[in-house]
Parts: C-alpha cells; structure tokens; sequence
C-alpha cells in the first residue's frame, strides 16, 4: 500500500520542482514549490516521519513560504516576467546537472556494495515517528547543535533586519 | 480493507456534512445575536423567524455571476477560494467531538491542526495578489503579517497545556482533563489563545485583513458569487475548528461536568455554543485595532506572556509533579 | 516599500524616481468610509501616509449660482440640500442672514422654536456622525443604536414640519405655521430618554481601551494651525478654543439659554469625540430650556408679499454642527440675490484633511475623515 | 516498505532539478527557491535513512536542516529585498558590483 | 516699530471707543490700518449700526501687508480667515471684487476686507498668511476664473479639470451650452 503513494507523491515531487524550475512568474514558481513541500510531507509521512511531516508544512509551508511570497509581493515582480529567463549558460548548466545525475546515480546503484554500508543490518525496519523520542533525542544528545542552531537562527534574524530595513535610525 | 475505506469514507463525509451545515447555520446565528444586541430582530423572513436564511443565502451565492477581473491572474485568483476553504476543513479531520465521534486520531494530532491550519494564509495571500487590486494587496499583506505573527502565539499557548497532558494527541488531551479543565491551571495561556484566535480567524478586533471601512472588503475585494462564498465558508469553518481545539485544550473536550449525564457530543456543543457566543459578543462590542497596535500587543504583550507561562508550568512541573 | 505603481521600468539601470516606494490609494468616491462622493488620492509608504490630496466636487450643483437667479423665500429648500444632515441648521442660516437685511421684529415664539429645532438638527447630526464614526472604527453596535435616536428625531421634524430629512422648516420672518402641541410633548419626551441613551453610547466607547489606543493623540492639530486653517466646530473647540457663534454671536433664542460650550484639550480624534458628545446634552438641555421658556403668541411677523430686501451687502454665520454654516448675500434691491456665498464648514474643514493625517497610518485617516464630520452636499454645494 | 534506493534516488532526483534551476535561472528569488528544493533533497536522503537504520539521528538533521533553511531565507530574502529597493534588480548577473 | 505703534494706536482706540460710541463701527481698525499703511484703505462701508459689517476696500498692492499686519496685530488679531469669496459686477469698471472675511476670536469681531480688480488681474494669494485660504482660493480660481500669485497648487476643485470656462460670472449663461467649451476627453485623455 505504501508504495503506490510513494510513487504519487515522488511524481507529483519531481513534476512540481521541474515546473517551479522552469516558471517565468515568481509567484507561480512559489506556490509549485509550497506543492512540492505538500508532496514531500507525504513522503515523511511514509518514511514514519510524522513529526517532521507536520514541521515541513508547519516551518516550511506556512513559514518560510509565507515569507517569500510576502517579500515577492513587496518587490516588483511584473517586469521580471517580462524579461529573459535563463542565463546564457543554460547549456552548460543542464550538462552540469546531467553529469551530476549520472554520478549521483553510479554511486546509488553501487551503494550497497560499499563497506560503510555494509556493517549496518538492512531492513530493521523502521521506528515509527515516536515525537517523545525524538524530543528526547534533540534534547538530550543533539542539546549542543539545537543551542548553535539557536543561536543561527538569531544571527539570521538580526541579519535580515539590518539589510531590509532602510535605515536603522527610523 | 474495503470495508475500512468505506466507513472512513462515511465518517469524513457525515463530519465535513454536519461541519457544513453548522458552519452555515453560525452565519445565521451570528446575524440572529448581533441583531439582537443592536436591538434589532436579524433575519424574519426566509421560514420560520428567518431559519432558512443560509439556505437562501447560499442560493443566492451560487447563482451570482461569478466575475474574474480581466487584469487577474486566472489560474491563482480560482486556486486561492480553493486554497483557503480545503485547509479549513482538513483541520476536522483529527479533531475530536466526542468519546467516538472523530475521524482519526493521530499522535501529532493538534500540531497537525496548527500546521493545516497555518495554510490558510496561503489563500489570503493568493486573493490578494492574484485579483491585481490595491485594497486586496493590502488586505493581503496585512493578512499574511498577522496570521504568520498570532499563530506563533497560538502554538506557543497551547504548549502549556501540552506539558500537563504530555500528549499531542487530542483525545489524550481531552482524556487528561477527567478530573480539572486545564483552563484552571493554565488561565494565562487560555487567554492568550483566545486573543490569538480571534486574530488568526481575522474577527473582530483583529479583523484587519477584511477591514471594510479601510480596504474595502480586504483580500476579497474582487471575489463574486461562490467564491466569495468559499471565503466565508471558511472563515466560520475556522471559527469553528478553532473553537473546538480551545475546547479540547482547555475546557475538557467533549467531557461535561460530572453528574449531569449528558453525551459527549451534546457538551461538546454546549461548548462550542458558548465560546462561539462570546466570539459574537465581541464583534458587536469591540472596535477595531490598528494594524500598528496589534502587531505591538502580539509581540510586546502576549509573546513575553505566553512564554513566561511555559517557563512557570515548566518550573511547577518540575518542581511539584 | 510596496511597488504595484512601477510598470514602466527598464531592464537594467537603476530607478531615478525618488518616489518609486510610494504606492498611490484612490479611496473613494466610492469607498465605504468617505462618506459620499468624497474621493482621497493617498500616498502611501508602507501603511504610512505621506501625502493627501482631496477631490471634491461630484455633487457640485451650482447652489450659490441657483440662489442668484431665484428669490429670497424659494432658496430656503436649496439650503435643505446643503448639510441634509442637519437641513433645518442650514434654513435657519439662510433666513437670519436675509432677515439681517431687514428690521424685522421676529416674533419670541418663532426664536425659541427655531433654535430648539436648530438644536434638535444638531442633536440629529451628531447621532449620525457617531454612529458612522464608530463604524469606520470598527465599533458596528454604536451604529445601529445611534441610528435608533436619530429616527426618533426625524421623526419629531416630521410631526413638525412634514418631512424628515429636507424639511424646509423655517420661513424668512418666522415659521410658516405654529407647530402641534403633540411635537412640543413628543419633544419632551425624547429629551427625558436621551441622556441616558448618550450613557449608553459612551459605556459602548468612552473608556474602551480599543477606542482610546484609536483615537487618543491622532490627528492632533494645536489651536493655532487650527485657526490657520480656519478649522472651525467641534474641531477648534477640542483643540481648547472657547469659539461657538452661538456664545459669540448670539442669535435666535440663544441669549436666553442657559448651556455650556464644551472644549477639549488635546485637538486629537478623541476630544473631538467627548466634544461632540458633550454636545448633545448641551443640545438636550438647550432643547428643555425652550420648552420650558416657550413663549405664547404668533410665529411670524408680518411680512411683504414680495421679498425686496434693500440694496446691500451681509455676512451671517451661525453654529452649524458641524462649524460655522454661513452666507455672505449680496442684495441689489430686487426680488432675487445679487450674490450668494455659502460659508461650508466641511469644505473648509476638510481642507485641513492632509494637515491632520500626513504622516499617520492608512487606519488613521479614516478615523481622521470620520473625525471632521463632513458632508458632502454642503462641500461641494 | 518503500525501499531506501527509492528514497535516494527521489532525493538525487530533487537534488540535481535544484542544481539545474540554480545554474540556469537570472532570477534570484527563484535561485533561492531551488536552494530550498536542494536542502529539501538531502531531507529526503536523511529520512530515509532513518527509516532504513531504525534511527532517529536522520530526522534531528533533517530538522536541523529546515532549521538552516528557514535562516538562509530570511537573510536571502532580506538581501534581495535590499538589492531591489536600493536598485530594483532581480537577476542575479546584474548584482556585479563586486565581480572581478 | 511697527509693534510700538500699533501698541500705542491700539490703547488709544480702547479709550476712543468707550468715549466716543457715536462713531461708526471699525474706525478702530481703520486708524490702525491707516497709521500704519497709509492710502492702503480705499474707502470703508459699514452700517451705522453693525460692528460685524465693517468693510475695508483694499488697494492690491497692500493685501498681503495690511492682512499680516492684521493677523499679527493683538488689538486686530484676526487669526482665522473664514471665509474667502468673489462677485462679479458685469458693469463696473472693476468687475471683480474678492472678499475675505475675517474673524478675531480674541475680540469676537468680524472684518471684511475687499479688493476690487480688473478681469485677468491677478491677485497675490494669502495663503501664506493664512492656510485656510488654499482651497478657497482654489475655489475662486475655479468658479469666477481670478488667479492668485503665489498660490502653491492653483488648480480647479469643484469643476474637472477640463471645464472651459468660470459658471460664476454673471455672463455666463444659464440655459444652452453656450460658452462652456467643453471638450470630451480623447480616449487616452481618459484611459491613464
């Protein structure tokens, strides 16, 4: 049963990012990409992933997202459609991507094979998304990086607020 | 298998049936208390003292013209009624009206509610940008502001709680109020959610994205005929489902009082009728603030107040359980 | 910061508007809160509102060009079109200003029915400028309740005089005929229930933080720029001015009427709230004055059949609710005016619209509008 | 049970569309946006191997993760919002202030 | 100097008018204006009886000087411009007459000043003294068609913009579309 939905929410993935890739208008580009975010939760959701599920549509969707339609609208987006899409060096860019493909996909296909892998038991089957667990993880043993990833995100705040605003005075 | 399908089937549609209906007849009963408090009779003449009133509202809602803006952009200005109305009601499906009588439960349940719920912003800001309208961008902007601003302070009221049930799971929260509603342990942070939930259902005094004598209607300046319906629909869905997790959380679910053999469903509305009264009650009452002022009693006051109320229950936590 | 205005910019270089940040708001003529055909051109930088410009004009009529070519007598139902709010404040300055041409002997009766007539107008505007003010704020209950007062006293002007909104009530040289004994009971008794139905109003606002955090300490303006811009009514008395004409330039029966003029202290949004509030109980103890005082005896002094006043030029003003309502009158000798000015309260004081909100928030400048209280048909005459 | 070669590669294949559309794309926002979709991929991969390995240690990176996203929007979008006032750009080889 | 006189002048119309009721209304202003702007005052009508009716005939050339003098002045102190108007007297010779009426809260008195011009004169605007005469004046410009020097915004309020001609002069006519020259706008006129 959980396969076919996999295999949904990995189409629906792929067409959504490909189509956010490739939009002319910003706003469109968003709203796929917040489709590609709905699909990705699905994927968590099967992965056992509840809890990182609900904090994709939470954080992400409703976050992030958000703020980047917000600064979308705040900017003037209506002539950038308007103008050229995609650089000169697309050419070179799609031989990049495709490159990268083919070396990502000979590293999976052999993967298995590799010693690193090998020491782990295969198939353990999973734990399923046990939110205590997980808090008493990030709390316990991950204490140190969720306190650095405080303190980033801190330094992210202050950081948009001195470029965004116009002058610091006002 | 089938079976399962079938009945999971049923519930959902006699949920989203039942949720349709209350949700419609909320128009009429809020029409009915404010008319009332102006000293007037609201709605008389569709049936019986008006009763048939949303009917024909919504009749005449689906057989308006339905008018696209010629400067729109089509695709998102169909997609945002759409975008606002369907998380709306997702939300119902892990809340809990009774002992039996939810559709699913799941144990990330009410972050769930806050992660669907916190969608709905998407909508606004849909309508807003897509009907090419000053007053709807507006209304718009203002919208996503407040709604991305008070649904921290929503999340962060509800931790409290959260801490005494030790469960996201709504029935276990619900279960975990047999012997005291957790308003009596956590007043501070049932306030909070209430100015927090007026803001994020955009009711009066927060009502700002749809505030009428500035922006006309707000983000669905430019919106017609069922759409427009969607829209309201949906606010009163929200009302609704928010109403339903402050009861959950904080006024013991669907669990009455002791000795008053009443079903849960029955308390359940006997609740819901009682917050959703104090909603109207309010819009009759307040004026509205100013989108300055509101973000400066989100931030200032409420924020600061809901998170020494997690410090406090963590501390008495730890301290006296 | 908001740009929806800029589609003609290019694709490279950088802009050389300064102004590009601005976006431009056209609220009205048909927005929910201008009240009428009031049309504000707003820019705005964020929520912030840097510059105001009025069009006006959308019920312009001509009146004063009208009132050139007609008589003295047929203008008087003109001047109901002017503030139909308060129709019979605007009758009543028309009347005294053709009546100043003359030596007429007014009769007592007709003084004291006027201006128990002229308060009842005042009465009758305020409730609607309160209930639409608290609207636009957001308070929708404070509408429906003042709306419920002011149909009890148009329809005190109908027992009166026929009609309720353009009553035309008064003529030059008096009234056209004494009024019913049953206006002078029903009078009486909307004035013993109103007090408290002003407590009622004021338990809805006064004290409510909500209304204060609106009002207090917006569109504040000082005594001087006030008087600079020749803001006068409500407006210059919150700002701690003493300036009402009905104290300074007595006339009707306002010599014998015993009532205070209310003034503020900070010529905010607010004090023009108290003010005017404060008003209607003045308003309702004028009104119990002049039933009480009411002399006997006929309403109309004896007048010519053709209205000829003589040649000569007149400025007459009285204290409309909204400010100083007056007319400068040009006569030349024969039936019809030579030259008629009206003195609009609102026009002038909504002049004073972009000195009051440059620099507030968007929400601000619809308490602001609200504030001045003006009506259009009187603006654009 | 979906397999983890499954995960993987759906996350390979998200990776590389987010490189494409990084290296392809003038506008800047949208380059943000395919940034987004690449730290997503990884999600994928880190989930995946958690449910694979039975541990929890996948989905805490993967939360640090939207965490470090969520930070590279604001300041991404404050510098672009920045870029667009001061200059009204939006494509990315216009900002060459700084180019050699 | 200005102030020392008019102090003095004003102390002795205080006097002057407890004294002397029998003199007509406003000479006190008229000797405060005359000992300061000498042949500024034209001539001056009033009623015998009304303090409120007084009424300056200005020269054009002091306006500006005898209204600040005016507002400044504390025994004139007429801080409020209420009302700012024109008539036309087809006949005369200076058609034109704009009216401002003044009004001292301190002392609760009125004054009228006048000017009388010629058609096309201009008038040098007021606003700078006083604010309220922006839009009236704007008012005057668009119904009788009199344009004022120094106004900061001169365009038309009541009327659109593209109305031809001043309906407030006595020749325009009242019936027909006679001289209102008025064009309809070309679509791009209308379409921005």
């Amino acid at each position: 049963m959980e396969l076919p939905f996999f295999y949904l929410f990995s189409v629906g993935i792929i067409g959504a990012s490909i189509l956010m890739v490739t939009r002319a208008n910003v706003i469109h580009a968003a709203l796929l990409l917040v489709l590609t975010f709905f699909f990705l939760s699905g994927v968590y959701v099967l992965a056992g992933a509840e809890f990182l599920a609900v904090v994709q549509i939470l954080l992400y969707a409703g976050g992030i997202m958000v703020l980047y339609l917000f600064s979308i609208m705040l900017m003037s987006v209506d002539v950038a459609v308007r103008l050229r899409q995609f650089h000169r060096q697309t050419i070179f860019a799609m031989a990049t991507a495709v490159l990268l493909a083919l070396e990502i996909w000979m590293v999976l296909s052999r993967g298995t094979s590799y010693p690193a892998f090998k020491s782990f038991g295969w198939g353990i089957g999973a734990t399923p998304g046990n939110v205590e667990a997980l808090g008493s993880v990030l709390y316990t043993q991950f204490l140190f990086p969720f306190e650095v990833a405080s303190v980033l995100l801190l330094a992210a705040m202050i950081g948009a607020i001195v470029l965004a605003k116009r002058t610091i005075d006002r | 298998m089938i079976a399962e399908i079938i009945a999971a089937t049923l519930k959902i549609v006699l949920v989203l049936g039942v949720v349709s209906l209350v949700v419609a007849y909320l128009t009429y009963l809020e029409r009915k208390i404010i008319g009332h408090i102006q000293m007037r009779l609201g709605p008389m003449r569709v049936g019986w003292h008006g009763l048939l009133q949303p009917i024909a509202d919504g009749l005449k809602l689906f057989l308006k013209e339905d008018i696209i803006p010629s400067r729109a952009d089509k695709i998102v200005f169909v997609i945002a009624p759409i975008m606002v109305l369907v998380p709306a009601f997702v939300v119902y499906s892990v809340l809990p009206f009774g002992p039996n009588f939810y559709i699913t439960q799941v144990n990330v349940g009410l972050f769930l509610v806050l992660a669907v719920s916190s969608l709905g912003v998407f909508g606004i800001v849909m309508a807003g940008w897509a009907s090419n309208s000053k007053y709807s961008l507006l209304g718009a902007l203002r919208g996503a502001a407040q709604m991305l601003s008070y649904e921290i302070f929503l999340g962060f009221a509800l931790i409290g709680p959260l801490m005494l049930a030790g469960s996201l799971n709504l029935q276990n929260i619900v279960q975990a109020q047999s012997d005291v509603w957790f308003v009596f342990y956590q007043p501070l942070a049932f306030i909070v959610f209430f100015i927090a939930a007026l803001a994020e259902t955009n009711r009066v005094p927060f009502d700002l994205p749809e505030a009428e004598t500035e922006l006309v209607a707000g983000f669905h300046t430019e919106y017609s005929g069922m759409k427009f319906a969607f829209f309201f629909l949906a606010e009163y869905a929200n009302i609704m489902a928010v109403s339903t997790v402050g009861i959950a959380v904080f006024f013991g679910g669907w669990k009455g009082i002791p000795g008053i053999p009443l079903p849960g469903l029955v308390w359940y509305l006997l609740k819901l009728g009682a917050i959703i009264f104090v909603f109207i009650w309010i819009r009759a009452t307040l004026p509205r603030y100013r989108y300055d002022q509101l973000m400066r009693i989100g931030w200032k006051f409420m924020f600061p107040l809901v998170i020494a109320n997690i410090f406090l229950t963590g501390l008495v936590k730890l301290l006296f359980l | 910061m908001l740009d929806v205005e800029s589609s003609q910019r290019v694709e490279r270089g950088p802009s050389t508007v300064p102004g590009t940040e601005d976006l431009v708001i056209n609220m009205g003529p048909q927005h929910p809160s201008t009240h009428g055909v009031l049309r504000v051109i707003l820019k705005m930088d964020g929520e912030t509102v840097t510059d105001v410009d009025c069009d006006i004009g959308y019920l312009h009529r001509g009146t004063e060009k009208i009132g050139e070519n007609i008589t003295y007598t047929m203008f008087i139902p003109y001047t109901d079109r002017l503030d139909y709010i308060a129709a019979p404040s605007s009758n009543l300055a028309w009347v005294q200003t053709v009546e100043s041409l003359f030596d007429w002997e007014i009769p007592p009766r007709a003084l004291f029915i006027r201006s128990m007539v002229a308060e009842l107008s005042r009465i009758a505007s305020h409730l609607l400028w309160l209930a639409t003010h608290a609207l636009d704020i957001g308070a929708m209950t404070v509408f429906l309740w003042c709306f419920r007062e002011r149909e009890m006293v148009l329809d005190l002007f109908e027992r009166a005089f026929g009609a309720r909104l353009t009553v035309n009530a008064f003529r030059l040289g008096g009234l056209f005929q004494d009024v019913p004994q049953e206006f002078l009971d029903d009078t009486r008794a909307f004035i013993e229930i109103f007090p408290s139905r002003i407590d009622d109003y004021e338990t809805l606002l006064t004290e409510n933080r909500i209304w204060l955090q609106r009002t207090q300490g917006v569109g504040v303006i000082s005594a001087e720029d006030a008087m600079d811009l020749a803001l006068t009514g409500p407006i210059l008395r919150s700002t701690g001015v003493q300036w009402d004409l009905r104290r300074a330039k007595p006339y009707a029966a306002y010599p014998f009427l015993d009532f205070v003029v209310p003034v503020g202290e900070n010529g905010d949004v607010y004090d023009r709230y108290l003010v005017r509030v404060e008003e209607m109980r003045q308003s309702t103890r004028i009104i119990e004055q002049c039933l009480d005082m009411l002399p006997d005896g006929p309403v109309s002094c004896k007048t010519p059949r053709t209205i000829k006043p003589p040649a000569g030029e007149v400025y007459h003003s009285i204290e409309n609710p909204k400010g100083e309502f007056g007319f400068y009158l040009v006569s030349d000798g024969t039936e019809t005016p030579y030259r008629v000015r009206i003195r609009p309260p609102s026009f002038i004081n909504l002049a004073g619209l972009k000195k009051l909100s440059v620099g507030g928030l968007l929400a601000d400048v619809i308490a602001i509008i609200g504030s001045i209280d003006i009506v259009l048909g009187e603006c654009d005459r | 049970m979906v397999p983890l070669s499954h995960y993987l590669a759906l996350g390979a294949i998200m990776f590389v569309i987010g490189v494409a559309g990084v290296l392809m794309r003038r506008n800047a926002i949208i380059i943000l946006m395919s940034i987004e979709l690449m730290l997503n991929a990884v999600n994928i991969t880190f989930v995946g191997f958690a449910r694979q390995l039975g541990d929890l240690t996948g989905q805490v990176f993967a939360i640090f993760v939207i965490t470090v996203a969520a930070a590279e929007a604001a300041v991404g979008l404050a510098i672009l919002i920045a870029l667009n006032r001061d200059r009204t750009i939006l494509n990315v080889d216009e900002v060459n202030l700084l180019k050699w | 100097m200005a102030d020392e006189a008019g102090t003095t002048e004003s102390n002795g119309e205080g006097s002057a008018e407890t004294e002397a009721p029998k003199t007509p209304p406003g000479m006190d202003l008229r000797n405060l204006v005359d000992a300061e702007f000498p042949g500024a005052v034209l001539e001056q009508s009033a009623y015998e009886d009304r303090e409120d009716e007084v009424t300056f005939v200005l020269k054009v050339d002091y306006l500006l000087r005898v209204c600040e003098y005016l507002r400044n002045h504390p025994a004139a102190s007429f801080k409020i411009l209420t009302d700012l108007t024109a008539a036309h007297y087809l006949e005369n010779e200076e058609p034109f007459q704009v009216i401002y009426q003044l009004v001292s809260v301190d002392h609760a008195r009125l004054l009228r000043l006048k000017m009388k011009i010629r058609d096309g004169q201009e008038v040098p605007s007021v606003t700078e003294i006083w604010s309220s005469a922006n839009w009236m004046e704007r008012e005057v410009y668009d119904l009788f068609g009199i344009s004022f020097a120094g106004h900061p915004d001169l365009r038309r309020i009541l009327l659109p913009e593209d109305w031809g001609s001043h309906p407030f002069r006595k020749d325009y006519p009242l019936e027909g579309r006679g001289e209102r020259i008025y064009s309809k706008p070309t679509r791009k006129e209308s379409g921005e």
